[in-house]
């Protein structure tokens, strides 16, 4: 007789707590609204119920650092690694429902926080996801509640998008789940960690092959991307920066852990040398794409595009220290991109489309706080100081060089000088000289995106200077 | 002619292959969402087969899982082909094509 | 490393005080100008007095004859440490054969300071330094006072005098100094000081061409100075004058030549040598006084000190002192031969300024340094008063320069006209006066020395020069006063090409009354004129003779004696003299000057009338081409190739991302299958690359 | 602790400077007070001790390593003197943001000539890139592009400079090595020997972009053109110096052989910049373009002096460093002041001011004069000193052409000065006043540090010779 | 293992209809098919539980939902392939070659030597605990695999939630109407 409580251990609770917390936090978002009287608050109460119970999941999943332990029979890892990337997930959580204070009409607003809620578990299960169907599940639970969150406006081009994204990321989730099929039958496991044992073979090679053509799509890597800039123009500016760092964190924890815990050493380079390709591509074509934008949202994506290229550059060789760096420059991206998302819904007329370029003209006259904040961001991400990019990119770089891989560095650098023409537009939009009586001033009521600005500039800044190695913070793998 | 792994493999890369043109043919949106269903099919198709040829039945519960979210996954896609056709009143997706550059 | 410094090394504060009040005085009248107006004027002619009161003291001290040349050795580092004096190490016998030319060159010193090992700085005052330091302060304070009168009613009144004592500070730092550095300091100064000068009416076109003219020759010369510094300093390390003449011994005579050469370059330059002479008839430009100090007696006299200066190193060079010569004496007979084409009061000086120089360049070039060095001191006196006196007249006549409207001005200024008429005896040569003696003496002196042709040169300019000096006597004084007819009748078709401003000076322009302040100085310039060169045989080559030990002597078999050359010079000067008497102030030719002048005029010879066409060469040459390069560069590779390459990239870069936006169609459809390609490239090197 | 103090004084300064009102001049006055205290600071601690705080341990280590190395030290000072001088008499609209952009880009660049950790000079080598790029945006020709040209040419070469510093640190194992005694030994020996070119050419172009050198100075006219003249005074004088630093304090004590290596096409640039800033601006009209094109050919002498190798050459190159310094500031404030006053920067709209503005003029021409190296000014110390340590390293064909752009030097200045301030009044061009007296002030520590220096480098070259000794430059 | 072979032909053909139909309704049946025959398959693989739920969600939910929306929608307006085909037409070959590529890579590395290793013994199906039995399924659902397990409850819940959000909101064009009790329909989804 199977004693099934050995499966359910008290320390396998507690080791997704964090997780728990969020799923369960998003139906107490629903309950609490089902209780309150219909002209109460439910915007406020939602988001406020909502950051509580992220930010109770971000103070328990800082107790789970520590010593890597598996649970529920190997199906979910919990280590520092996974707790660097939940937090980040839980971080960029936070921020975007602050951005613009809800997604949807005030009625829809308790349903789709706890759709953010239940998104978010999906990339906290990614972050520990040490077996293929975990993986499959937590990747669409975070898909699916970002298809609904896409499609919360009356924006035609939020409809689309969301179309968009339903079509190609099934399509993708296909590829991956038939990669995983291969994987599977050419170990005949479906444990990460089985993987590396196995001999290797074509099944396999082939396998994780389709598995990585998923993992491209979902990082956005070029020519995977070609969904990025449309889903993120069309969604919510919410849900865009939402989907901006948690789906990449996500994906990344998962690519990091099958690409360093679940290749057999002999074949690894072979099998990884695509990805650093795509990843160098992306830098540089993300960049290109991105020089004539004029909507922010569309350019944070297409510079999303070419950032994740420099955090999947930094693990080019699959070394541990660039994990490290990577987990640094993703946590980076987060302050630097969130702040350019806050800053351009408190600059955008309507908070939900976004705003477009000539919306940031004269800026730093009319509010020079929210414009030297913005060219924060910017220098950020254009990898200038004083900045957490800045840092980054100067382990990324160096990483890529100590792995043996300069010429990705070398495209990382070519990439970044195409992207300052994208960035420094947008400086010297703001900047310039106008007729500030053309512009019609606009100001959003909510508290909520400054509050979002303020953590995100100081975040970047400290994180760029602050005189901590990141090996000192970030854990071990596995 | 004996059938083994191989034989039921090539069906289910062969279907996939097929969802993939599907999607890529269509102009329907619900025609691509069931060619997508294909390719989940296929993928289950591989996952049994390799559960048999390891027996390891870890494949079913893969399998199972997937169909589960095959389920939801079309619940919300007819719902966006929904929602879609009420803002625009098409849903022949080469005519939704507000977002691009 | 030992540091040689050549005199007695102390502390002079008279010496420091002659140095630095002129700058003191100068920067005093640039900064207060506007305020003390016309006190301007006596404050910067005092300053000038005290700088030469304050040298006499000195004498005796400047011109004790030691037998020891100093030796310091100085940290490698050298900081300061060559200011230490205390710390040195003395000798009496130092290097070797070299001392004896070392050692008789002494003088007082006044340590500065140090930048670099090798580049130390100190004042050195000894005979040579001495005369001239005498000569420009003396002349100096003569030629300020005059300019109370002259420049009385300017506006820029005090600042004209701020300038002139700049200059005497920068003509002072030029002699002065121990070092080659320093005297290219000086050098420069000097030609900066020229520059305000000639460009002080800077609203006329004219006068800041000619002044932008001069700076840039004389940069010409400043650099062959530095190159030569440069060949110095790493054949011995050092840019003192003591370093490098102790070592004469250790140079090549490649590289002597090439080190004489140099410095050469830079006194053509500032002397106004064939063929960067060019600056010297347009910097008349100035006021009159200016072109008496700085453009006659003591700026363009540098390039002589500096020969004399580096006597050593020209004794050693055979080739150098044929150079320097031939070139003094193609200079003489240039600068005569084109003074007979003026018409410009100022410019028939400058051209003898230019000659004369000449000469002296010549006597120091072959090696009579002491001829050379009098013909300066009396070619100071002379000159000076030539172009004061030119300045009384053309002060008189409000601003007239024209010598051919002019005439029969004997009678309505006196004053002026026998003091030109002295001055132009004296120029001559015509015995007992001050030219004589020294012009003498080098033309001789190249006979002496072994270079007849230069001799000959020597007596044919003299010859020239007695013609166009009495010319320029006879044109002006006498026959009847022309300033009252049309310019045209006497073929004055451009008058910008006679030397007449067009648009003639400022405030001060007309006529007016000679005041005293003009006349004293002149009368003392006299002094001068009539007795400097008497101390050719008081003493002159005995009081030079430590300076100048070691110049080539005589070769003692000399076909003529001095007496018999002197005859025939002089019998050369008065064929000269009497061949302008004949075509200019014979009762004759007294009857027909403005048809003469008028013929003279239009027919005067083109080579002439061009000044030999340097201008244009020169212009061809360097300026045209220098021009057309910067234009290549800026108007056509700065902006088309550099930055076109530039910005084609930057076309083609915002090319590629409208190809890279371009498959970004909207389409769904087409996503997917980019989507699927990807994963077909991915799937066939998953099957077929990545394991074999 | 100094070093730390004139870094992050301004920059803390220039944040709180947003409190104040927009209008106010008040700003200008703190700007200035902040300035001279970092002046003050450094003129009174030239033997101030090294701070540092530890940043990275892995991938490599470096460190928030700031302090005095002997050219840092010089050009600091001068970077100080510059802003004091550009924000007295500043006429810029606008002037409270401005000003903090000006005190941005001090401590920007006090960073970039006191960071003693190359990552750290990399980090505040792309950081003074930032202010410039908005000053221009904002006070510069509306829709010019000399921003952009700047931008692209400078962080172009600031993101080769992130990349070799990276690399340097990747295979060093440290990048806290400017200054120090010892040099690191690389901790993959194999890869040193094949990246260490490649690091010094990532290195060498981010320099020779930021000099500029030909033929990448096309950027420079236009941006010292259009820049409002304070901060053109600024960057021309301080900013186009990080290059030649770089080389010195960087290239040859780290890339001795590898420099060596280079030296002879180094050179060659050196020259032709030297000759082609000279000719270009013999014809050029604006004058601000003509400063600029002078400045190519003064920077392209500083280049040859650095590989010369020679001991006088390098003690030459600080020295023309800050005399370069001191005249091009003082040209660009002079040109601003005219500039502000007739509003034409073009020569032939331009003649005669000298005789209603005497004092304008005098302060033109005492520039000027520097700038073409009369002897008795510092820049002249400078040339002489480099050109006979060139000629005496063996250098006679450089030494010997780097002689012609003196003469053409001369001739464009003049050809600037007289062109400005002489020849007849143009008719209309207004009258307006002369100098005033805090535009005199502004000029008068410029005038009188060429003056002093002119006569008495020695404090200045010493320095050089403080670092020789610390960088390991071998008199040949 | 006879079977297997019409079995697959009637899986290839159908998965032709399916995406070659041209009514949409055609293609449900196509699905249809496919999934019955991919039931059969599964069974023929001794997976008679999946066969069991193949039948059941797929056949049974998801095909039924697929029906209503083409239902819905092709009430009163056009909806499907109303324009112009915009893919452009040079691509379509392109995307027939990258299917043609597909498929060869995969029938090669399905030739490959792991697949020729003999299939390892199960007992026969339909007995309990045999491998693929319903209580083998289940044991190994809720021992090793319970997370997942888990986690498809929160897949469904997202579904539901989503679903109801964006479908319940409001009103098609055509038929516009305000509807008074907005709030209401997030109360109702959650009490079922």
């Amino acid at each position: 007789m199977i004693d099934y409580r050995s499966f359910v251990t008290q320390a396998d609770t507690l080791a997704i707590l964090p997780i728990i917390i969020t799923v369960l936090g998003a139906l107490v978002v629903l309950f609490v609204d089902l209780l309150m009287p219909k002209k109460a608050a439910r915007r406020t109460i939602a988001l406020g119920i909502a950051a509580v119970v992220l930010v109770c999941a971000s103070l328990d999943e800082r107790t789970l650092y520590g010593p890597a332990q598996s649970i529920f029979a190997g199906s979910f890892v919990v280590s520092g690694f996974s707790v660097a990337f939940s937090e980040i997930v839980l971080v960029a959580a936070l921020l975007s429902l602050a951005l613009s204070a809800g997604i949807g009409k005030s009625d829809q607003v308790p349903g789709t926080t706890a759709l953010v809620l239940w998104g978010t578990s999906g990339a906290l299960l990614m972050a520990g996801a040490a077996n293929l169907p975990t993986i499959f599940l937590g990747l669409e639970l975070l898909s699916l509640a970002l298809y609904c969150l896409c499609a919360f406006s009356d924006r035609p081009q939020a409809r689309e998008s969301a179309l968009k994204y339903l079509i190609l990321s099934s399509m993708a989730s296909g590829f991956m789940l038939y990669g995983m099929a291969l994987l599977f039958g050419a170990t005949g496991s479906v444990a990460l960690a089985a993987f590396a044992l196995a001999a290797p073979s074509p099944l396999f090679v082939l396998g994780a092959g389709l598995f990585l053509v998923g993992i491209a799509f979902k990082l956005s890597l070029v020519p995977f991307h070609s969904w990025t800039p449309d889903v993120y123009e069309g969604a919510p500016l919410a849900v865009t920066a939402f989907m901006s760092v948690v789906t990449k964190a996500g994906t990344l924890a998962v690519f990091a852990r099958f690409a360093y815990v679940s290749l057999p050493p002999a074949i690894a380079e072979r099998i990884l040398i695509p990805v650093w390709i795509v990843a160098a591509i992306s830098m540089v074509v993300g960049n290109l794409a991105a020089l004539a934008q004029t909507d922010m949202k569309r350019l944070l994506a297409y510079s999303g595009i070419a950032q994740v290229g420099y955090i999947v550059a930094a693990l080019a060789g699959a070394t541990e220290s660039g994990m490290r760096y990577a987990i640094f420059y993703l946590g980076a991206y987060t302050f630097m991109n969130l702040g350019a998302f806050a800053v351009t819904a408190l600059v955008a007329r309507d908070a939900e489309a976004g705003a477009r370029l000539p919306a940031f003209a004269g800026l730093a006259r009319r509010r020079p706080l929210l414009a030297w904040a913005m060219t924060l961001f910017l220098l950020a991400l254009a990898g200038l100081p004083p900045t957490a990019g800045f840092t980054g990119k100067i382990l990324i770089l160096a990483s890529a060089v100590n792995a043996g891989y300069a010429w990705l560095a070398g495209l990382l650098i070519l990439g970044t000088a195409i992207s300052l023409y994208v960035y420094f537009k947008i400086v010297r939009a703001m900047f310039a000289q106008v007729d500030l009586a053309h512009i019609r001033e606009e100001r959003s009521g909510s508290p909520l995106p400054w509050i979002a600005v303020t953590l995100c500039a100081v975040a970047t800044v400290v994180l760029g200077l602050y005189p901590f190695a990141p090996s000192a913070v970030l854990p071990a793998l596995h | 002619m004996l059938v083994g792994p191989e034989q039921y493999i090539a069906l289910s890369a062969v279907m996939f292959s097929l969802g993939v043109a599907g999607v890529i043919l269509r102009r329907n949106p619900l025609i691509m969402l069931m060619s997508i269903e294909l390719m989940f099919n296929a993928a289950n198709l591989a996952l049994v087969t390799f559960a048999r040829a390891w027996a390891n039945n870890v494949g079913h519960i893969f399998a199972f899982l997937v169909i589960t979210v095959a389920a939801a996954e079309a619940a919300i896609g007819l719902a966006i082909v929904v929602v879609v056709f009420r803002k625009t009143a098409t849903v022949d997706v080469d005519e939704i094509a507000l977002l691009k550059g | 490393m030992e540091h040689v410094v050549l005199g007695i090394d102390g502390g002079y504060p008279l010496l420091v005080l002659a140095w630095l009040a002129p700058l003191a005085g100068a920067i005093a009248l640039w900064a207060f100008g506007p305020r003390v107006r016309s006190l301007g004027g006596p404050i910067g002619a005092a300053i000038c007095g005290v700088a030469f009161l304050a040298l006499l003291p000195l004498w005796n001290a400047a011109t004790a004859i030691g037998s020891h040349a100093y030796l310091f050795s100085t940290h490698s580092n050298g900081i300061g440490a060559a200011g230490a004096s205390a710390v040195a190490s003395y000798s009496t016998n130092a290097s070797g054969a070299n001392a004896a030319a070392v050692s008789t060159l002494a003088g007082i010193h006044q340590s500065l300071v140090s930048w670099a090992p090798g580049f130390t700085f100190g004042l050195l005052l000894d005979r040579l330094s001495l005369v001239w330091a005498l000569v420009i302060t003396g002349i100096g304070f003569l030629i300020q006072v005059y300019s109370i009168g002259y420049m009385t009613g300017d506006r820029a009144f005090a600042r004209f005098f701020a300038y002139l004592n700049f200059f005497v500070f920068a003509m002072m730092t030029l002699v002065l100094s121990d070092n080659f550095v320093g005297l290219l300091v000086g050098w420069g100064l000097v030609g900066l000081a020229s520059y305000f000068l000639i460009g002080f009416y800077f609203d006329r076109p004219s006068a800041v061409k000619a002044s932008r003219k001069a700076f840039v020759i004389n940069v010409v010369g400043d650099i062959g100075i530095l190159f030569a510094i440069f060949l110095m300093f790493a054949a011995v390390g050092s840019a003192g004058y003591g370093d490098v003449f102790a070592n004469v011994a250790k140079l090549s005579p490649g590289m002597l030549f090439a080190i004489c050469g140099c410095l050469f370059i830079g006194c053509a330059a500032k002397s106004a040598q064939v063929p960067l002479h060019t600056w010297l008839p347009d910097a008349m430009e100035g006021p009159t006084p200016v072109s008496a100090l700085i453009h006659a007696a003591t700026m363009v006299t540098a390039g002589v000190y500096l020969i004399a200066r580096c006597a050593p190193l020209w004794n050693a060079s055979e080739e150098s002192r044929m150079l320097v010569g031939t070139i003094g004496g193609i200079t003489a007979l240039a600068g005569a031969l084109l003074g007979l084409a003026q018409w410009d009061i100022k410019r028939i000086l400058a051209y003898s300024t230019m000659s004369q120089i000449g000469y002296m360049i010549m006597g120091v070039g072959v090696g009579a340094y002491d001829a050379g060095v009098l013909h300066f001191l009396t070619h100071a006196f002379f000159k000076a008063q030539l172009f004061l006196t030119a300045g009384i007249v053309i002060h008189a006549l409000a601003d007239q320069q024209d010598i051919r409207l002019m005439g029969g001005l004997r009678t309505r200024q006196p004053f002026a006209f026998w003091s030109m008429t002295l001055g132009v005896l004296a120029i001559c040569g015509i015995a007992p006066l001050s030219g004589f003696w020294s012009k003498d003496a080098v033309i001789y002196g190249t006979l002496e020395r072994g270079y007849p042709a230069l001799y000959a040169i020597g007596v044919l300019t003299a010859g020239i020069t007695a013609f166009y000096m009495f010319r320029l006597l006879f044109v002006t004084f006498f026959g009847t006063y022309r300033g009252a007819i049309d310019p045209s009748s006497l073929g004055i078709r451009h008058p910008e090409l006679s030397g007449q401003a067009v648009e003639p000076a400022h405030d001060h322009h007309e006529a007016h009354p000679t005041s005293i302040l003009m006349i004293a100085p002149v009368a003392v310039l006299m002094i001068g004129t009539i007795g400097a060169g008497l101390l050719w045989i008081a003493g002159w080559r005995d009081f030079f003779a430590p300076a100048f030990a070691g110049a080539p002597e005589g070769h003692g078999a000399v076909f003529l004696p001095e007496l018999g050359s002197t005859i025939l010079v002089t019998a050369v000067v008065l064929v000269g003299i009497a061949i302008a008497y004949v075509r200019y102030a014979a009762p004759a030719a007294l009857r027909e000057a403005i048809e003469r002048l008028r013929v003279e005029t239009v027919r005067m010879p083109a080579p002439l009338a061009h000044a030999f066409y340097f201008d244009v060469a020169i212009d061809a040459l360097f300026v045209k081409p220098a021009q057309a390069l910067g234009r290549l560069a800026g108007t056509v590779l700065d902006p088309l190739v550099l930055d076109g390459a530039v910005r084609e990239t930057s076309i083609v870069t915002a090319w590629l991302g409208h190809l890279a936006r371009s498959f970004q169609t909207g389409l769904v459809r087409a996503y997917a299958l980019t989507l699927v390609v990807g994963a077909a490239c991915f799937v066939a090197y998953y099957a077929f690359g990545a394991v074999r | 602790m100094i070093a730390a103090f004139c870094i992050l004084a301004p920059i803390v300064v220039g944040i709180l400077l947003f409190a104040l009102p927009r209008t106010s001049s008040v700003p200008r006055w703190v700007g200035v007070g902040i300035a001279l205290a970092t002046l003050v600071a450094l003129a009174a601690n030239p033997n101030a001790s090294d701070a540092t705080l530890r940043w990275l341990q892995r991938p490599f280590t470096a460190s928030f390593h700031v302090g005095f190395t002997g050219p840092g030290y010089a050009i600091a000072l001068l970077l100080a003197l510059v802003t004091v001088c550009a924000l007295v008499a500043l006429n810029a609209p606008r002037s409270r943001d401005f000003t903090i952009n000006v005190l941005f880009l001090e401590g920007a660049m006090m960073g970039v000539f006191l960071a003693k950790d190359l990552l750290l000079f990399a980090l505040f080598w792309d950081l003074m890139l930032v202010p410039v790029f908005l000053t221009l945006v904002g006070w510069g020709a509306p829709h010019g592009r000399s921003a952009w040209k700047y931008l692209i040419y400078n962080f172009s070469g600031g993101l080769l400079l992130l990349l070799a510093t990276a690399a340097y640190g990747a295979i060093y194992g440290t990048t806290d090595v400017i200054g120090a005694a010892t040099l690191p030994i690389p901790a993959f020996p194999g890869a040193a020997a094949t990246a260490t070119p490649w690091i010094l050419a990532g290195f060498a172009i981010a320099f020779l972009v930021k000099t500029p050198v030909f033929p990448l100075h096309t950027w420079m006219p236009e941006t010292y053109a259009d820049a409002p003249s304070q901060l053109a005074a600024v960057i021309s004088s301080v900013q186009s110096k990080a290059g030649i630093y770089g080389f010195l304090v960087i290239g040859l004590p780290l890339f001795a052989p590898q420099m060596h290596g280079v030296a002879v096409p180094m050179i060659v640039l050196g020259l032709i910049g030297l000759v082609y800033g000279a000719l270009a601006a013999l014809v050029e009209r604006d004058v601000k373009k003509i400063v600029a094109y002078s400045s190519l050919s003064h920077l392209g002498l500083m280049l040859v002096g650095i590989f010369s190798f020679d001991e006088l050459a390098t003690r030459g190159v600080v020295v023309y460093m800050v005399a370069h310094g001191l005249f091009s500031a003082a040209l660009f404030l002079v040109l601003g002041y005219i500039e502000a006053r007739e509003e034409t920067r073009d020569l032939a709209r331009l003649g005669g001011i000298a005789a209603i503005n005497p004092r304008l003029a005098g302060a033109l021409i005492i520039a000027a004069l520097a700038a073409l190296g009369l002897p008795g000014l510092a820049g002249f110390a400078g040339e002489l000193l480099i050109l006979t340590g060139s000629y005496r390293a063996g250098l006679f064909w450089p030494a010997a052409i780097a002689l012609v752009p003196i003469v053409i030097a001369a001739a464009y200045m003049l050809r600037a000065f007289q062109g400005t301030m002489q020849g007849p009044r143009v008719a209309d061009l207004p009258e307006r006043r002369d100098l005033t007296w805090l535009e005199g002030l502004a000029l008068a520590p410029l005038v009188a540090a060429l003056a002093y220096l002119g006569v008495n480098p020695a404090p200045i070259a010493s320095l050089a010779l403080g670092a020789m000794h610390t960088l390991g430059v071998a008199a040949r | 293992m006879i079977v297997f072979w019409p079995l697959a032909l009637v899986l290839i053909a159908s998965a032709v209809f399916t995406i070659t139909a041209k009514k949409p309704v055609y293609s449900v049946v196509g699905l249809l098919v496919n999934f019955a025959a991919l039931a059969v398959l599964y069974v023929t693989l001794n997976a008679e539980f999946l066969a069991f739920i193949q039948i059941l969600v797929y056949s049974g939910a998801i095909l039924i939902l697929f029906l209503f929306v083409i239902a819905l929608l092709s009430s009163g307006t056009k909806a499907f392939d109303v324009g112009p085909d915009r893919l452009p037409k040079i691509l379509i070959p392109g995307g027939l070659f990258v299917f043609v590529v597909l498929a060869c890579i995969a029938a090669v590395t399905v030739r490959l030597p792991f697949v020729t290793r003999p299939l390892a013994a199960v007992g026969v199906t339909g007995n309990e605990n045999v491998f693929g039995s319903v209580a083998d399924f289940g044991t190994a659902l809720f021992t090793t695999n319970l997370l997942p397990f888990e986690i498809t409850a929160f897949v469904l819940m997202v579904a539901v939630i989503g679903v109801v959000l964006l479908a319940g909101d409001e009103a098609p064009p055509f038929a516009k109407k305000a509807r008074p009790e907005r709030e209401s329909i997030v109360k109702t989804q959650v009490l079922k």
